[in-house]
């Protein structure tokens, strides 16, 4: 056949017309890559049914801030986590990690039901088993235990327990009569609180009225970083700068690493690691030396401040002279590495600009300030008078009385109670302090006072957070049992013999108390909102099953079995009337407050069930109405005044004896003109010198924690992972922060691999050179390192704790950090 | 060997048939439903109202569809002697759904919600299911198709959003 | 006759290449098709993963892909303009050169457009160009235009091919249906010659300013965003001559391929290099011209952004790449084809070599650097292609070089019938027009003489 | 109509970043891990910028959240191919991500860098499913995605406020970094509204934009630190 052109084109157009529909048919129907199976099958479910979508108010539990939140459920599913508006501490606003919650919730690497443990310990073998089988392994092995009289042979280490969590474990061991419940939260506690406790006496706690501060003088501490409450002091601080109309609050910002705060401040002084407290005596001694401090208040309402005489007729310095004699402008600026015009300026703007604040660390002691330094700070807050002044420092208001009845005990437990504790918390050295965990590890390796027998962990993961890691290894390794509640394979849990999975903040009761930057109390309640995801359960129902298994003296610690019951019994004695309500509009609060405090408003009975839905509706419950003028509540020390010399630390002393004294003494600073005694008792700011070879180790380590991770207990959240260090653009590994001088110096470029070698070990970091780091200051984040845990967190970056060294504060007993030195060796 | 030009006619029709019956075939498959549902004499021999079944329809973004226990509310005891009717009361006693098959579906990039159609702009069920509420028997496929051509054209005409994000999340 | 004799021996050798199929060919088709084979493999896997299995990230979107199309539509313009450009010129020498250049044209506009097929992330979207086409984005521009060229072209490739394909149907003892198909009932009448040279010449005009804007259309893709050194109204105009300069080389290799495998030596000879070895030359020096403008403009203005783009280049994470590509593209074809001793055969292949090498890091160093430098302070991007990349690179190489290849095969590489047409008319021809450019000769009584050729003829024996 | 804007207040900003992941957990993002990370392939449709100016030690560093800028006149839109990115009436710029063809031309052509693209297929461990948005669709692979505004949320708001028969409230849509925000550093409404906070508050004379000589008028607006 001939063909003919017309065919041929006839031909080309209809095979090319073929070519064209047969690719669009076919690539438009090509299977896997054109749907979203992860949307389809979320929404499947809701294709038959109607669906109910509803708020319901929780507390967030990723931080100890005590948040409300609304949590979103579609159906059976949270979907979202956002601020309840009513909630006096974050008025409907939430922080990064209070949205990342859900992640926490439907955290796929979750201990799913019970475990056992199938291989050696440590192995991270496990066989799941039914939660009657588990219950009953650990009812046995305490009836068992307190059968033979040992009860106090029983230790739990807790973690940031608060409220009716705190009730039930407190109850739970009084019960069974062992004295060994121990916080462990090593280096996390020492805040600004426990010099605030030297200086003002023990109260319910302190707080910062950061929102009406005209001038805030920040020391190293992380305000916008690792606060307490984070979005109640966010808040706080837009209302500190933008929330008068024309007075902007001024933050000056004294830390060696530029940090957040640093960079939001308005002045940045970088500052020798360590030397905050010398920095605030420096800027002290301006104050008195110019007379720029308040007399009135001084005089009025402080103690110490001139010399004084004691019992005895002893001539003791006061901080007057101190200030003079020990902290002579040189040696500050020498210290300190602070210019003298710098230090000068600083001084006459805190005291000009009124109400001025002086704060010190709010977070982990990660950053070498040792109590006397705080105390230093504080100094500063007392000598311009702010305090119980609105934006100054307040003492916190008195909680309500959310206390069951007492726990009804028999002979065995109260023969357990009587035993010195595991670690030797309320005795001799340690007689102020509660809990000690700096000594748990030793103690439980030397079976001091006597060996423990079953160990519970409930919430604590001592072994990320312990400087010791080998000698608690080994001390975990001879106790006969271990239980622990985590809700996810944690180091420690790795090496129980027993997994009961806890349940998340969403799916369990909690009713906690805690405060407002303004101090007023504030009751949070949260229920379960929805049906959990994992076979897991509320720790603290298991308590209560496994007291009520182990029969009549154990079971009568609770007077309930349901916590849901325990929550509503706490609560009861809020419908008797007083002060405080349900938690309400921002308007209405407004105008009870100005009621009250006029003394217009009183409130009677009202009916229990009534309050009970308004609080579960709500959220909680709290008390608007704070009084400024309660001298004996905020200065609550042996002379009812403020102390520059705390009589309360020398009564400590006092009580010591012999050895301890010494022991206790030695660890105070060392002052040049001065007794030890007074120094121990008058904030005799020091700086601390790092140890190691310095021409070896030329680079000096300021740890700090990430931001984002700081408070979380469970760090395998992709979100916050991923977001760590955006500053130097860097996550999901460790890093180290350096100067770019320092950097080229030691021969490093951005972006290198590198070993941070200190003498007690080394991590590997990846280099960031960073603007805001000091010369010859290398930083270094905390918070990562995990070495199991999640698929979020397991293998991302190295634990920097194992660069530094321990020790321990002769107060509270708790670990600090040694300041260490270093060197960067290239991979 | 002249006029032979049906070979290259006939290459150029099969191949445009093939093309359209490629391009025709991703779409729309007959359904056939599990059980013979009779929308006219629910809807219009019994006046029954769509939400009475369809219960999402001015709630939810979704119609839904009815879960074997509203059938079961009326068909408790039989009401017909339908082999069909009695097809509920198997389904509820086996504690199963009734796996009725949409019929009617957007993309899951639209962001279509019955509520707003129907509570807040009071469109009528007919406007995009068509005769539905008459049929006698389960369609095999939708009375009345949806395409975006069909929304934009009474988006227009109503003078709705015509902006693509409101609709497509 | 003499001629025909000639004309017999042309058809010999020109049609042994398609006659004799030996080892070698298919030992060079099974490397190629192995090569493709792997290549369309990293294809489906990418199809498969998604783009993720790229090196490409956030702020480098894109990397090799585009830096292939933008090259492959450069060589493009080797063939279909050069080639338009001679018929229009009526340079008699193009007659040996011009089929292999269309060739060129033809098979790399697939690769360009592959290349652009490759790099997105929904290939099986491809028609809401044509659905939802949006006409002011300067990639339908794209579109339109290398849809444009392509067929144009191939049209242009396919007319002269015509009466070859013709011979080979009279002449071939393999695919008669295929040859006649194709050649469309051609018997090589003087009304078909005559109807063939002037479509022939209207699409050599046609295709001029489709080529033309090819490329300055793809240079827009570039230019019309705000991006530092994207953002240049030189661009158009310095694309168009980077591709005619890539272009022109790429042409040199693959004559001298073709001159040594099919021994050709007679038909493609030493001045044919040498005249394009000179274009080549003189495109060296624009270019280079085009380069220097382009930077020292950014230089002058210092820009920050634009700076930090150009610090990358010229001393920066990127400075392989530029300077290779001023040693690929001035250094060494300045060294070899300034001067005439050195610009031999050998030394016409090193500077094609090195052009067609820094033609490519031309179109890396203009598509990368910038994405990698955003203007906001995020980190700074960082490109490294994965191995579906470098595979897909070697693909299209290799995709490309087995159609020529199998081009060879099918079809004479060296126009027959315009070499016997030249053999037949063009020295006549010529003198006739050379001598329409000389001065009327008055001196015999006020008449105009024609060209004295006969006495020229004399002179010259 | 409206015309929706974004003001945040660099000063009261505390560079908390609940922003970026409240973005995270309401418009269905996928996870990033370190491969992704390390690659440049997490998705952040609001991220924390730094910048850092001087040197040591009188270096400021400025820490700027950074949403899609919302352009008046984007950049992006002008050169998709398919019409799959659109400013709607409203001034949202949307990503069609049902017609994106992901040839990332928009992606190169944002000098603000904030699209986005789906390297591999979104994927989530099974139990995480639970916590998508029903609301927010789950992008497919190889398309480009963005910031919305969040505007599922302008389509809830709006329905409500018609049910009550109502004009639309400063406070029926708000996006999910403005509305968790703890210092109250970013504000959100109507610019088209005189008297909106937004439009006060872009007239500010703290206030710059992004990239200003650029002329793409960004609907983003924030106020820079200081008195």
């Amino acid at each position: 056949m001939k063909m003919q052109r017309r065919d041929f084109i006839k031909l080309l157009s209809s095979s090319t017309t073929f070519g064209l529909a047969y690719g669009y048919g076919l690539f438009s129907r090509l299977p896997g890559i054109s749907g979203s199976e992860a949307l389809a099958k979320q929404l499947e479910d809701v294709s038959l049914r109607p669906v109910e979508e509803k708020w319901l108010p929780s507390i967030c539990r990723q931080c100890a801030g005590g948040c409300g939140v609304l949590v979103r459920v579609y159906g059976e599913r949270a979907v979202k986590l956002d601020g309840n508006p009513l909630h006096p501490i974050n008025g409907g606003r939430l922080c990064a990690r209070g949205q990342a919650g859900l992640q926490l919730l439907y955290n796929p690497d979750r201990i799913a039901t019970p475990l056992a443990r199938a291989g050696n310990r440590g192995e991270g073998k496990w066989k799941p088993v039914s939660w009657d089988e588990a219950l009953g392994t650990v009812g046995e092995k305490l009836k068992a235990l307190r059968k033979q009289g040992r009860p106090h042979e029983l230790a739990m280490l807790t973690g940031a327990q608060r409220g009716l969590e705190r009730t039930v474990s407190e109850r739970f061991m009084a019960a069974y009569g062992s004295p060994n419940l121990v916080r462990y939260e090593p280096d996390r506690s020492l805040g600004m609180n426990p010099a605030l406790n030297l200086m003002q006496g023990q109260a319910a706690g302190f707080t910062y009225d950061i929102e009406n501060a005209a001038h805030i003088l920040s020391f190293n501490s992380a305000l916008l970083e690792d606060h307490w409450s984070p979005v109640q002091l966010f808040r706080a601080y837009g209302n500190f700068r933008r929330g008068r109309k024309e007075n902007r609050g001024k933050l000056v910002h004294a830390e060696p690493r530029l940090s957040v705060t640093g960079a939001k401040a308005d002045e940045w002084i970088p500052i020798k690691p360590g030397s905050e407290g010398i920095l605030a005596m420096g800027i002290a001694s301006i104050l008195i030396v110019e007379k720029r401090y308040d007399e009135n208040f001084v005089t009025e309402r402080c103690f110490g401040f001139d010399d004084w005489t004691d019992e005895s007729g002893t001539l003791r310095p006061g901080f007057r002279t101190l200030v003079i004699q020990e902290y002579p402008m040189d040696r500050v600026v020498k210290l300190t590495g602070v210019p003298r015009d710098i230090i000068i300026r600083t001084a006459r703007e805190f005291a000009r600009v009124q109400p001025a604040l002086a704060i010190g660390n709010d977070g982990p002691g990660v950053r070498h300030q040792g109590i006397y330094n705080r105390m230093a700070i504080h100094a500063l807050n007392a000598l311009v008078g702010n305090i119980q002044k609105p934006g100054g420092v307040l003492a916190n208001a008195r909680p309500a009385d959310l206390s069951l009845p007492p726990v009804s005990r028999d002979r065995v437990a109260d023969q357990g109670l009587s035993r010195p504790r595991l670690d030797g918390a309320g005795a001799e050295r340690y007689a102020v302090a509660s809990d000690v965990p700096a000594s748990v590890t030793d103690n439980l390796l030397e079976k001091k006072p006597y060996p423990i027998e079953i160990l519970m962990l409930n919430g604590a993961n001592p072994l990320y957070e312990s400087l010791h890691f080998e000698r608690l290894v080994k001390a975990l390794k001879q106790i006969p049992t271990i239980v622990s509640f985590s809700p996810f394979h944690d180091e420690t849990t790795q090496w129980a013999d027993l997994v009961l999975p806890d349940t998340t903040y969403l799916e369990k009761w909690q009713l906690d108390t805690t405060y407002t930057l303004k101090g007023h109390p504030v009751v949070n309640l949260s229920r379960p909102v929805l049906k959990a995801p994992f076979d897991g359960r509320d720790t603290n129902e298991v308590l209560l099953a496994v007291a009520a298994s182990m029969g009549k003296p154990v079971a009568n610690a609770f007077p309930s079995t349901r916590i849901e019951d325990l929550a509503k019994l706490s609560l009861q004695p809020l419908s008797k009337g007083g002060s405080g309500e349900p938690f309400g509009a921002p308007m209405e609060e407004l105008w009870t407050r100005l009621l009250e405090q006029s003394g217009w408003k009183v409130r009677t009975e009202v009916d229990f069930e009534k309050l009970w839905a308004d609080l579960l509706e709500r959220g909680g419950w709290w008390d608007p109405v704070y009084y400024r003028w309660e001298w004996r509540r905020a200065l609550a020390t042996p002379s009812g005044r403020f102390e520059f010399y705390s009589l309360g630390a020398r009564d400590y002393f006092a009580k010591l004896t012999g050895m301890e004294r010494d022991m206790a003494l030695q660890k105070t600073p060392r002052l040049v003109n001065l007794q030890q005694a007074d120094a121990a008792c008058l904030p005799a700011a020091s700086r601390a010198r790092a140890g190691g070879n310095e021409t070896l180790y030329a680079l000096e380590v300021n740890p700090y924690f990430i931001p984002i991770l700081s408070g979380i207990t469970h760090t395998n959240q992709p979100w916050l992972q991923d977001v760590t260090g955006f500053h130097v653009y860097q996550n999901w590994h460790t890093w180290v922060e350096i100067h770019p001088e320092t950097a080229h110096q030691v021969g490093v470029h951005n972006g290198d691999w590198v070993f941070v070698e200190s003498p007690g070990g080394r991590v590997k970091a990846r280099v960031r050179t960073y603007e805001g780091a000091m010369p010859h200051v290398i930083n270094l984040p905390v918070g990562l390192g995990h070495t199991s845990g999640g698929r979020w967190t397991a293998g991302i970056g190295e634990n920097v704790l194992k660069l530094l060294q321990a020790r321990q504060e002769p107060f509270t007993g708790q670990e600090q950090f040694k300041p260490a030195r270093a060197r960067l060796i290239k991979t | 060997m002249k006029k032979e030009p049906p070979i290259t006619m006939r290459l150029f029709a099969l191949s445009l048939s093939a093309a359209f019956a490629l391009v025709c075939s991703g779409s729309a498959s007959a359904v056939d439903q599990p059980i013979a549902y009779n929308h006219y004499k629910h809807t219009q021999e019994l006046e029954l109202e769509c939400t009475m079944c369809h219960t999402g329809v001015s709630t939810q973004i979704r119609a839904t569809l009815p879960s074997a226990e509203i059938c079961i509310s009326c068909h408790e005891e039989p009401v017909t002697d339908s082999a069909e009717e009695e097809k509920i009361r198997q389904y509820y006693a086996q504690n199963e759904e009734i796996p009725w098959k949409r019929l009617f579906q957007v993309p899951e990039h639209v962001f279509f919600s019955h509520r707003r159609h129907v509570t807040v702009a009071g469109l009528d069920c007919a406007k995009c299911h068509g005769n539905m509420a008459t049929q006698k028997k389960p369609p095999k496929k939708a009375p009345m198709a949806i395409s975006m051509k069909a929304c934009m054209s009474c988006h227009r005409k109503l003078q709705a959003q015509i902006d693509c994000v409101s609709c497509h999340r | 006759m003499d001629l025909k004799k000639t004309f017999e021996h042309d058809e010999e050798v020109l049609l042994r290449p398609i006659r004799e199929v030996n080892r070698n060919y298919y030992i060079t088709v099974a490397v190629l098709s192995l090569i493709v084979a792997w290549a369309f493999f990293a294809y489906f896997y990418q199809f498969k993963w998604g783009l993720g299995v790229t090196g490409l990230n956030r702020p480098v979107y894109w990397g090799f892909y585009i830096t292939n199309f933008v090259f492959f539509i450069g060589i493009s313009h080797a063939g279909t303009l050069i080639s338009a450009i001679l018929r229009i010129a009526q340079a008699e020498w193009r007659r040996a050169i011009t089929r292999s250049a269309e060739v060129i044209t033809v098979m790399v506009i697939f690769f360009g457009v592959a290349s652009i097929l490759m790099d997105l992330g929904r290939p099986d979207r491809i028609f809401n160009i044509i659905e939802s086409g949006r006409f002011q984005s300067p990639l339908l521009w794209d579109v339109t235009s290398i849809t444009c060229y392509l067929t144009a072209s191939t049209v242009y490739l396919y007319l002269p091919l015509i009466p070859d394909i013709a011979i080979m149907r009279d002449k071939v003892n393999k695919r008669k249906w295929l040859y006649n198909v194709l050649s469309l009932g051609w018997t090589g009448t003087p009304k078909q010659f005559k109807r063939l040279e002037l479509v022939i010449s209207v699409m050599a005009i046609l295709v001029i300013p489709v080529a033309v804007s090819v490329h300055t259309v793809v240079s827009f893709v570039f230019a019309m965003t705000v991006q530092p050194m994207w953002h240049s109204a030189i661009f158009g105009p310095y694309f168009v001559v980077g591709a005619i300069y890539s272009g022109i080389a790429a042409l040199i290799i693959a004559m001298a391929l073709i001159r040594w495998v099919y021994k050709l030596d007679n038909y493609l000879k030493d001045i044919h290099f040498q005249n394009l070895g000179l274009l080549l030359f003189v495109m060296t020096l624009l270019w280079t011209y085009f380069t220097f403008s382009e930077y020292l403009t950014t230089f002058y203005g210092a820009e920050p952004t634009h700076m930090a783009v150009f610090w990358s280049k010229f001393s920066g994470e990127y400075m392989v790449e530029f300077w290779g590509m001023i040693v690929c593209c001035f250094v060494i074809p300045v060294i070899f084809l300034s001067n005439r001793k050195l610009r031999t055969m050998t030394g016409m292949m090193i500077s094609s070599i090195a052009i067609t090498i820094g033609m490519w890091l031309e179109r890396f160093i203009i598509v990368v650097p910038t994405l990698a430098n955003p203007r906001l302070p995020y980190e700074r991007g960082a490109y490294h292609p994965s191995w579906v990349e470098l595979s897909l690179l070697a693909g299209c190489f290799a995709f490309f070089i087995l159609l020529y290849v199998l081009f060879t095969k099918f079809f004479p590489i060296v126009s027959i019938w315009e070499i016997q047409e030249g053999r037949q008319h063009a020295v006549s021809e010529v003198s006739e027009r050379v001598r329409t450019y000389l001065p009327d000769d008055h001196t015999d009584g006020g008449e105009t003489q024609p060209f004295p050729t006969e006495q020229m003829e004399s002179a010259r024996s | 109509m409206a015309k929706w804007g974004m003001v945040i207040d660099l000063d009261k900003c505390t560079a908390c970043q609940a922003c970026v992941i409240a973005c995270q957990a309401e418009n269905n993002i996928p996870n990033s891990d370190p491969e992704a990370a390390r690659t440049g392939r997490n998705i952040h449709w609001m991220e924390m910028l730094p910048m850092v100016e001087e040197e040591y030690p009188h270096l400021r560093m400025r820490l700027m959240p950074r949403p899609c800028m919302h352009c008046e006149k984007p950049p992006c839109i002008k050169v998709c191919p398919v019409n799959a990115t659109q400013i709607s009436s409203e001034g949202i710029v949307g990503q069609i991500n049902a017609r994106c063809i992901g040839c990332r031309y928009c992606t190169t052509a944002c000098p603000y860098t904030v699209k986005y693209f789906n390297w591999f297929k979104p994927k989530w461990p099974e139990v995480m499913e639970h916590q998508l948005n029903p609301d927010v669709q789950v992008r497919y692979i190889g398309v480009v995605e963005k910031c919305t505004f969040c505007h599922h949320r302008l389509q809830k708001g709006r329905d409500l406020a018609r049910y009550e028969g109502r004009e639309l409230g400063p406070d029926d849509y708000m996006p999910a970094c403005v509305q968790t925000c703890p210092a109250d550093a970013m504000y959100f409404g109507d610019l088209d509204n005189p008297k909106s906070s937004v439009a006060i508050l872009s007239k500010s004379k703290r206030a710059f934009h992004l990239l200003e000589d650029l002329g793409t008028h960004p609907k983003v607006t924030y106020l820079s630190e200081g008195v």
